[in-house]
């Protein structure tokens, strides 16, 4: 699993320590919404929120943009990733429809077929 | 003493818990998991335990990637629900079994596991999920946590030999409990990624049928396996194996259920534990 | 690749950091003790290490018992000074070395060891006592930190194991590496109760021969026999067994020292590891 | 190590999860003490500020004697007990003499005859 083309399997990302180091700070930053009063302040001004915790412009940028495939391709880890999406108002099914480049509804057409 | 009276395998998912919060018992989509629940509930009162060890998964809740244990045991007074970033549920604090637990950490030291001893621990979608469904939640909890969310996480043969390792410590516990073990995790899903979405009920059913009659099959499993049959996130099925271990070698079925809701394999598995005396320690 | 070109048996203790603090390099009771430190010095100096890893332990200062590891390993570019309570000292971060670290975490896991992986760590004086004295601080860490503080603590065979599946990672490792394991902690030394400043040197020179010759005789003492010869703090020597165990079979001596400025032993050795090749893991 | 008497070596506690279990309070405090803002707080109040860190008033009373044999026979580490210290002034020498029953002079006089 060191090299990229290892840690992919069927389309997803195998969470590798390599990956966690790169998403160090994103990853921190999105542990530290299980706190409610943090919640509120990113949801107050996220990218002052994000400065202050150490983010730069372009893993600020990403959230904003509610980028979710790039942050997952730049280390975020799925379970981090629905903390953000939980303070910003995205559903499971919008992040991991956007990760995988397909709509929501096409992921809800997939669900309807289990 | 203390003995194993029954194992539990369980799927968790955040949405278990939402619909059970809802109370969404007789919804369509639902029913036919929470019958599966009451049945196993009812099963699980007769065996009428006293205490619970539940080998699960934070999923970056109560430890982040500072320090993120392969194993941590809940030895405290109390475990406390954790705030996964949407707010608490209305679930009470799960007591503990402090005694009880450190007799299991010296055991499982002993026996050359590494867990991290935890004196505070918070439970996540993890346990608190499904757990409202099956059981009391007056009975007493002993939390096993197990990374399978950054790699390398523990080979499933580890895991089933923690269950191994578990069954012996149990069964020298310091004071008389029943103890059911439990094990959840997965089944087969994909929350990222191209395929995102996937299950798969074939590999689901196979594991359900292995995980009774051939653990070893399942323990020589590598990790890629896993990821390409259930999911990368599906590989937490790996511990269903401890509380296979935990049973002996040849437990009976109790229960088992088996739906698909929303693109994730639901499963439920109930056994009765093989009443076969200690094993001595595997080497 | 990579290949263990040293070993480094050394106590740590705060007595060791202030006096180097203080420069008391000629002070009576410290010059034969510093003085071993810069023969060892020159020895290591002549391996070219480019790595240390480092197995010692936390005293209660980057873990504490909310959740304290059994073994916990520090994967992190940088790893900063503990404030143990009376401030920090005028040392340099360490640095790390990630890809390798990494590389180690897998080993060690396939292995069927259970490590917390940090990445944030930070080194008290159970790494920073005695490494000024002995290496150049520029020189990367990879810190392996062990319980022995809050027992249970790993048996003195897991920790030999532990330095067998050590060996195996580093020379499976990623990167062209000359890497010197050391292991430290001790010697015989009792920090409170009534037999509080005992030392024991007949077991300190005892330990120090059967590290080299019969590593196995020391792996199969019970704690208890540790505790009771070196003291209840003295058997965190274990973890010398964790160095001896990435030496191979056959290491030689470069160097040795004793000394007993304090009421405690303070041992220094140097092996030369033997070359053979990478041995089959042990199961 | 399960009972009080088997937890004993040569008159010195082995350092069990029973008896970590009992000082935890007393231990988290000290834990606190190693970040220099707590010392200072500490410092200038010591029942207070162990008074708002969960302590109660035999443990407090405790810290107060500076009585480390009553706070290493209810649960104190060593480890952390020495952080106490540090902050009241005491030594690693004061502190283990105490526990052992024998004067700060007794116990110099066993160091020297090493
Ligand atoms: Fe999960
Ligand atoms: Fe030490």
């Amino acid at each position: 699993m060191t090299s990229p083309a290892h840690d992919i399997v069927s389309g997803a990302l195998v969470f590798t320590g390599e990956r966690s180091r790169l998403g160090y700070r994103l990853n921190r930053m999105a542990m530290s919404l299980t706190q409610p009063a943090n919640r509120a302040a990113f949801q107050a001004d996220e990218a002052a929120y994000m400065r202050a915790m150490g983010l730069d412009d372009v893993e600020i940028d990403r959230v904003l943009r509610r980028d979710w495939k790039a942050m997952l391709d730049n280390g975020g880890s799925i379970y981090l990733l629905l903390k953000i999406a939980g303070s910003v108002g995205h559903t499971l099914q919008q992040v991991g429809a956007h990760t995988g480049g397909i709509t929501p509804e096409a992921l809800a057409e997939r669900n309807k077929k289990a | 003493m203390a003995q194993i009276v029954g194992g539990i395998g369980s799927s968790h998912a955040p949405s278990i818990g939402s619909a059970w919060d809802k109370g969404l018992l007789q919804d369509p989509l639902w029913r036919p998991v929470f019958d599966g629940y009451a049945a196993a509930r009812a099963w699980l009162a007769e065996q009428k335990p006293d205490l619970f060890v539940i080998v699960y998964n934070d999923h970056a809740n109560r430890f982040f990637f500072d320090a993120y244990p392969t194993f941590a045991l809940g030895v405290g007074d109390l475990h406390a629900q954790a705030d996964e970033g949407y707010g608490k549920r209305d679930l009470p604090d799960l007591k503990g079994d402090p005694d009880f637990a450190w007799h299991i950490a010296r055991s499982l030291v002993e026996d050359e596991f590494d867990p991290t001893i935890c004196q505070e621990m918070t439970l996540d979608h993890g346990v608190l999920s499904f757990l409202p469904a099956l059981a009391d939640l007056a009975v007493p909890v002993i939390p096993l946590a197990v990374n399978v969310i950054q790699h390398p996480i523990p080979t499933a043969r580890r895991l089933y030999r923690l269950g191994l390792a578990l069954r012996r410590a149990i069964q020298t516990g310091p004071a008389d409990r029943r103890v059911v073990v439990m094990g959840t995790g997965g089944l087969s899903h994909q929350l990222h990624g191209t395929q995102v979405g996937r299950f798969n009920a074939a590999w689901d059913n196979e594991f359900l049928d292995l995980l009774e009659s051939d653990p070893e099959r399942l323990a020589a499993l590598p990790h890629r396996d896993w990821m390409e049959r259930g999911g990368t996130e599906g590989v937490e099925m790996i511990m269903w194996l401890a509380m296979r271990g935990a049973m002996g070698p040849n437990p009976t079925r109790a229960f088992r259920n088996y739906q698909v809701p929303m693109t994730t394999g639901y499963g439920l598995l109930a056994l009765n534990p093989d009443q076969v005396a200690v094993q001595p320690p595997s080497t």
